[in-house]
């Protein structure tokens, strides 16, 4: 038993640290959240360049093939900003849904490139009638001479407005299961729009009689449900980390505040209603924490035919979804009004803490589905 | 026990009178923007122009004295007023006025009479918007810690600070601001309450950019804003209560802050949420048919009516003159807390719905994710749901014999 | 708009305080709880001889017709003991039951010896498939030449061993719906015993070829269950009432420990924590008075068309419950050590809310009733 | 990051050997009753035969230093011993011994070497039980409050006085006791711990009338006993860690106490609970295919598995010497008040059933109806929940710029 990271998981944790500090501190992140992508070209460019783009691609790709813990650790540090952009949907979830689903041709085609951050992938799964279930997705994709035409609109869709590629979901006709085609933003017929409102670069995307050709599809039509489940498996914990990042920051943001604030006289971390709001901060947190590693460490360590590995990702999402939205409320209760000024930076984990809620599946969804695994 | 107003024929007749007049002098057009920050000035001059109306008719400040410019009608007439306004969605005052409401109040307990003569009529006829001046950077949950310094000089003080979260978009006429006159003096021996004409030199108004202005509903609040005072000058006259009794006159206001008035509203909230939900799908069905959708929606519905059962408790204890101690502030957080809740709740039900205002795909008009900001923001004003919980255990006599009374009222 | 209370309902208030200060206090209850009925023969007739089990019973009857509002008046303070005994099953649960279902010549029968005490009703519904719906009763009674054989069993049952006649619910045959059968508690083949555990007074009725006369029928046979339904809205409130009255002794106990228990030189209400408690016994507390009275008044003024008033009754059931049952919880974190001391008389209170958790529906079964009278 | 423990070749030989040993030591008939008051005095005895059994193997207090009659084992062994010992439902001791458990560790940090000498070979080899005597009527939360006097008589001391909730059933051979050594000293520095043999004249042992004893699982408590000490006379040689210096080893014990020692082992009620849903049957099927029972399951599962981490971790540090801060009470306030939360979630599984131990028709051998009321009663031993938070804030430094330090463990 050893619950410490290793030595090079330490040095990937403090590069990752210092590249937030110089590229992504609080000034630039509240600029970030007024552009359309969250990210601007040079920070893209430094963080391709450091390999975060790359790391869940294997090394024939041109990634470095990194464990998902090591991922993990840096997507904590980038959740701590919250560092917006398209990181992991391309860099993890794109990536790791084109090495399941892809063929071999489709890795070498796009994988090297999403590794440098020269293309990016946006999976467009979820609708109008929305969920994460394998029922959720029902727009048709209809056989041509060459190709498909796709037509329909997909909904909630994180950095679908930067996207070079959208991972489309859609049920071609001829096959019952669900089927993914890689499609070009550029594509005649495709648009994307930007939804407004208390959340960040997730938006809507429209097909309107959309032509592609047959080896758009990612991998075999109609079977890309069970290879993009792996994926799932394996992104959600980086998706957690990100948030266990977002928590910690919270948590310590509003620890220091609890020392320097005075209110009555004396630090308001002396009131125990303050005291408690931090300490279920740092409960949901450490809970967040260490449900988000172990599953990790199970996925690392080649458990996937436990059973157990499924619940432990599922506890996971659920335990650090619910807990990164709970630290922001505890710090808003902690910070009053300040809390709320945009400019403390406070909010930025709070919008962050409800983009995040329901993506790939919400608390309850992840609930739901340990019912399943508990065999109850 | 009776749970419902009744009402004389005479009443009834006054609802007919009110509904009628509502009819011809309520603007067709009036928008009422979920977010309150929304509304266009031109929109604000209407409701700034009904709120004179009313005044005029003594509706606005119903039972307010009729020597000050207030209706000086019976607490059933103010019922009638209130329920045929909510069918417009409206309060009173139609607009952002908490300095009138609270000031107002205040003044009539604690004003002299010249003071009384000089400030209420205005403020009961809608000639004035006030906005309330509390909250300090350094001065939130510890009202009493107020810094602003007010220095006699001559016939005037002289104001020197800076106030934040302040009223609302599209200005006031006048303040109604706590500050200290005794910096070396004994805590809650130290302070005093000016009113404060908008127009005196020295003032300078500048917006907030926040997560969003409003909370707990009502009339509507906007933006908020920051005021810094530079040597402003204010007559000694204007000085309410007496210099360094500041304190007691706070007493007056936040007891009202802190939701003693009472209300008989229910949330409207909770019907457009129940309405989405009947129209939402998931799954090709509505989502108010999945259970674990039913047991949330019963959760919001329990809460709610706590909500109402506690508001309306208070509006009949302030109305019937019956001692309040815990009740305010009861009502006050519980439903804070429960907003907070309640959102949660809303996120769950609604799934990513509940956080976007896309005029495509939103069907509830923003409120829904407007609710999603409001319900965190308004954890805050008017002292923040641990404020409510110290008042209350105050009150109540948790850990003490002696039980604290509560702020007095006219 | 008037919340008070008439005079007449302060008179009997105060009349049920000084009532209970003197013939039910903190050591004979405590000494009561040690019994198999949970009264003495002493308690019972005192009670009896000033009104108390026949307030619900018509004056025709010989019992005093009060309103619904007047006897919850009096189980407030009942339920501040808590009073134990069979007041409530028989007096309110069994009058109203007699009362709603019952012939005419079933009321007279009855009603009359309920009213003064002489016989105690006790409604045996639940069964070991536990549940208050429609669907809960499958026992069943056989149709013979002059009656009925019943045979089965009835489980949690509150007051069985006391009770001298048990209601009992059976499908007969040749009727879909449920009957009520009026069983001697003395009939050969039946026998009461008491269940052990963190429960008071709810016992197992076993029916072993039990026969009954067709006349202990209570009305028809198969039609009860409507009845039975008005007979359950106006009885709940009325148990609210009780609940919200041992809730309100916990939180008086409660409150006056903060202010007479010294720890770290300050009474422990100055800490916030043991605040934060009382706040929330209160806040619970106050719901829970103002849902039932609500209800009460709904039910009072003959708002029985009105759809509100269902709604109106669960939603007390489920607030004064859950109240019941956190207020308990709350006073015990307040008190710590002492409040876990049998003689102290706390863990009277806790145990009571355990006990009633269930009865006539459980905070989750009155919540998804709402959702069907809200209609979603 | 590993999140098993793995053994050596020589480990795993190890656990054979354990095992084949339980196999051939542990009494076949020993009960293990639900309640833990219930295990009768011939079990009782059993139980500490096998705990002196395991004393001569050193596998009492496996990882104790050798010189005192512990094992001087790694780590690695003690689990496997641990995890040998769960098959059987046993721990280490098996029998309550919290005194042990606690006064051995702070003895081992505080004591001289004569004492350590005297006192602790008994202790690690199981010949003594000995029961903490903490809790007095008016000490509860506040333990540095504690009133029972211990005053200088030559070379004895003198204690007079009470103590309350004390060990369990059927009487142990001594005592580890806080006292006030001088009532007129300054906080924290006027405490002093003895050691008090059980057979010194002049004490009497009532047991208390309690909801129910025991608490937080583990080796069963029995029944909880009111000490009183009627001029008891101790030899001096038998004070710890020096006159007046009690505080100091109280950080000791109450680090222990407070959680720090981490578990490997997961909530076997947990198992029970998903058993008895699976088992019970409601509308003719099984509770646990009701959806929102199968909520409830979750909501259990969720936090009986961050309990389980919370342990874990606290175990790992603390045998990685990892620098323990809030972790400690942290694990102790998660179990408590998830405890309580767990409670109210089988009473909404299991409905009645729940809070009956009736043996025709309780499925659980008592375990629910017990834990319905342990649940409550574990909130409060080994510092309240509320304390756990006190000692959390202040290991993180909540308000305050120096973070306390964890206290000092061997």
């Amino acid at each position: 038993m050893d619950l410490s990271l290793t030595e090079q998981q330490e040095l990937l944790k403090t590069t990752a640290r210092d590249f937030m500090e110089r590229e992504a501190s609080k000034d630039i992140l509240l600029e970030l959240e007024e552009t359309e992508s969250g990210y601007s070209d040079e920070l893209w460019q430094k963080a391709s360049d450091i390999g975060w783009l790359g790391m869940l691609v294997p090394e024939q790709y041109g990634g470095s093939g990194s464990s998902l813990t090591d991922a993990a650790v840096v997507y904590e540090q980038m959740g701590a900003g919250p560092l917006s952009g398209p990181f992991f949907s391309s860099g993890v979830l794109g990536a790791l849904t084109i090495l399941e689903a892809g063929t071999e041709g489709q890795r070498q085609r796009y994988l090297p490139s999403i590794a440098v951050g020269r293309e990016i992938a946006a999976l467009a799964l979820t609708e109008p009638d929305y969920g994460w279930g394998p029922d959720s997705v029902s727009m048709r994709a209809q056989p041509t001479d060459n190709g498909y035409v796709l037509s329909g609109t997909k909904l909630f869709v994180h950095d679908a407005a930067s996207a070079t590629t959208l991972i489309t979901a859609v049920r071609a006709r001829g096959h019952e299961g669900m089927t993914l085609m890689m499609v070009d933003a550029n594509t005649p017929g495709v648009s994307t729009r930007l939804l407004s409102g208390f959340m960040g670069w997730v938006g809507e995307v429209t097909y309107d009689s959309v032509e592609v050709s047959a080896d758009a599809v990612l991998g075999e039509p109609g079977s890309a449900w069970q290879p993009l489940q792996r994926a799932f498996q394996k992104a959600i914990p980086i998706l957690c980390a990100y948030q266990v990042g977002g928590s910690q920051a919270v948590f310590d943001m509003t620890l220091e505040y609890s020392r320097t604030r005075i209110q009555f006289g004396n630090p308001i971390g002396r009131f125990q209603r303050v005291q408690d709001h931090i300490v279920n901060i740092i409960n949901h947190l450490d809970a967040a924490r260490w449900t988000t590693y172990e599953a990790l460490w199970k996925l690392d360590s080649d458990r996937l035919t436990d059973n157990g590995v499924e619940t432990s990702i599922h506890l996971a999402k659920a335990v650090t979804t619910e807990g990164y939205y709970q630290a922001c409320n505890g710090a808003h209760e902690v910070h009053a009004g300040i809390g709320v000024m945009k400019d403390y930076g406070l909010t930025l984990h709070t919008q962050m803490s409800r983009t995040l809620y329901h993506y790939l599946g919400d608390p309850r969804f992840h609930r739901k589905r340990m019912a399943e695994t508990l065999d109850f | 026990m009776d749970f419902e107003p009744r009402y004389t024929e005479e009443q009834q007749t006054f609802r007919t009178e009110v509904r009628d007049w509502l009819k011809d002098n309520v603007p067709d057009d009036l928008a009422n923007p979920a977010d309150s920050a929304d509304t266009t000035y031109d929109d604000y001059l209407q409701y700034r122009a009904l709120g004179r109306d009313l005044g005029e008719k003594g509706w606005l400040w119903p039972t307010a004295p009729t020597e000050y410019g207030g209706g000086g009608l019976t607490i059933d007439h103010a019922i009638v007023l209130d329920e045929e306004l909510d069918e417009y969605s409206l309060s009173l005052p139609p607009y952002y006025d908490s300095g009138g409401r609270l000031g107002g109040a205040s003044i009539l307990v604690w004003g002299d009479d010249d003071q009384k003569e000089r400030f209420l009529p205005p403020i009961f006829k809608g000639e004035v918007r006030t906005w309330q001046l509390l909250t300090e950077p350094n001065a939130g949950s510890d009202l009493a810690g107020v810094q602003i310094s007010a220095v006699r000089d001559g016939d005037d003080y002289v104001i020197n600070g800076q106030k934040i979260f302040v009223g609302s978009s599209h200005g006031a006429e006048q303040y109604w601001t706590i500050t200290c006159t005794d910096p070396d003096g004994d805590r809650h021996q130290n302070l005093s309450w000016f009113i404060v004409p908008a127009e005196t030199p020295g003032l300078t108004v500048v917006p907030m950019d926040l997560l969003i202005a409003g909370g707990e509903g009502g009339a509507g609040t906007g933006h908020k804003n920051t005021i810094f005072f530079d040597n402003v000058r204010v007559p000694a006259s204007n000085l309410i209560g007496g210099e360094n009794n500041g304190w007691q006159v706070a007493t007056t206001h936040l007891e009202l802050e802190h939701g003693s008035g009472g209300t008989i509203r229910r949330n409207r909230l909770v019907d457009r949420l129940f309405d989405y939900a009947r129209e939402l799908k998931r799954d090709g069905q509505p989502i108010s048919k999945d259970p674990e959708v039913q047991e949330l929606l019963v959760d919001v519905f329990v809460e709610a009516e706590i909500s109402r059962l506690f508001g309306l408790r208070n509006y009949w204890m302030r109305h019937a003159h019956q001692k309040l101690a815990h009740e305010g502030p009861q009502s006050s957080y519980y439903r804070k807390t429960s907003g907070l809740r309640m959102g949660e709740a809303i996120l769950k039900i609604l799934g990513p719905y509940a956080l976007t205002d896309d005029p495509k795909w939103d069907k509830s008009d923003s409120h829904m994710e407007v609710f999603q900001r409001s319900s965190i923001v308004a954890l805050h004003p008017g002292g923040t749901a641990e404020i409510q919980k110290v008042i209350m255990s105050r009150r109540l006599g948790i850990g003490r014999q002696v039980r604290e009374q509560a702020g007095r009222l006219a």
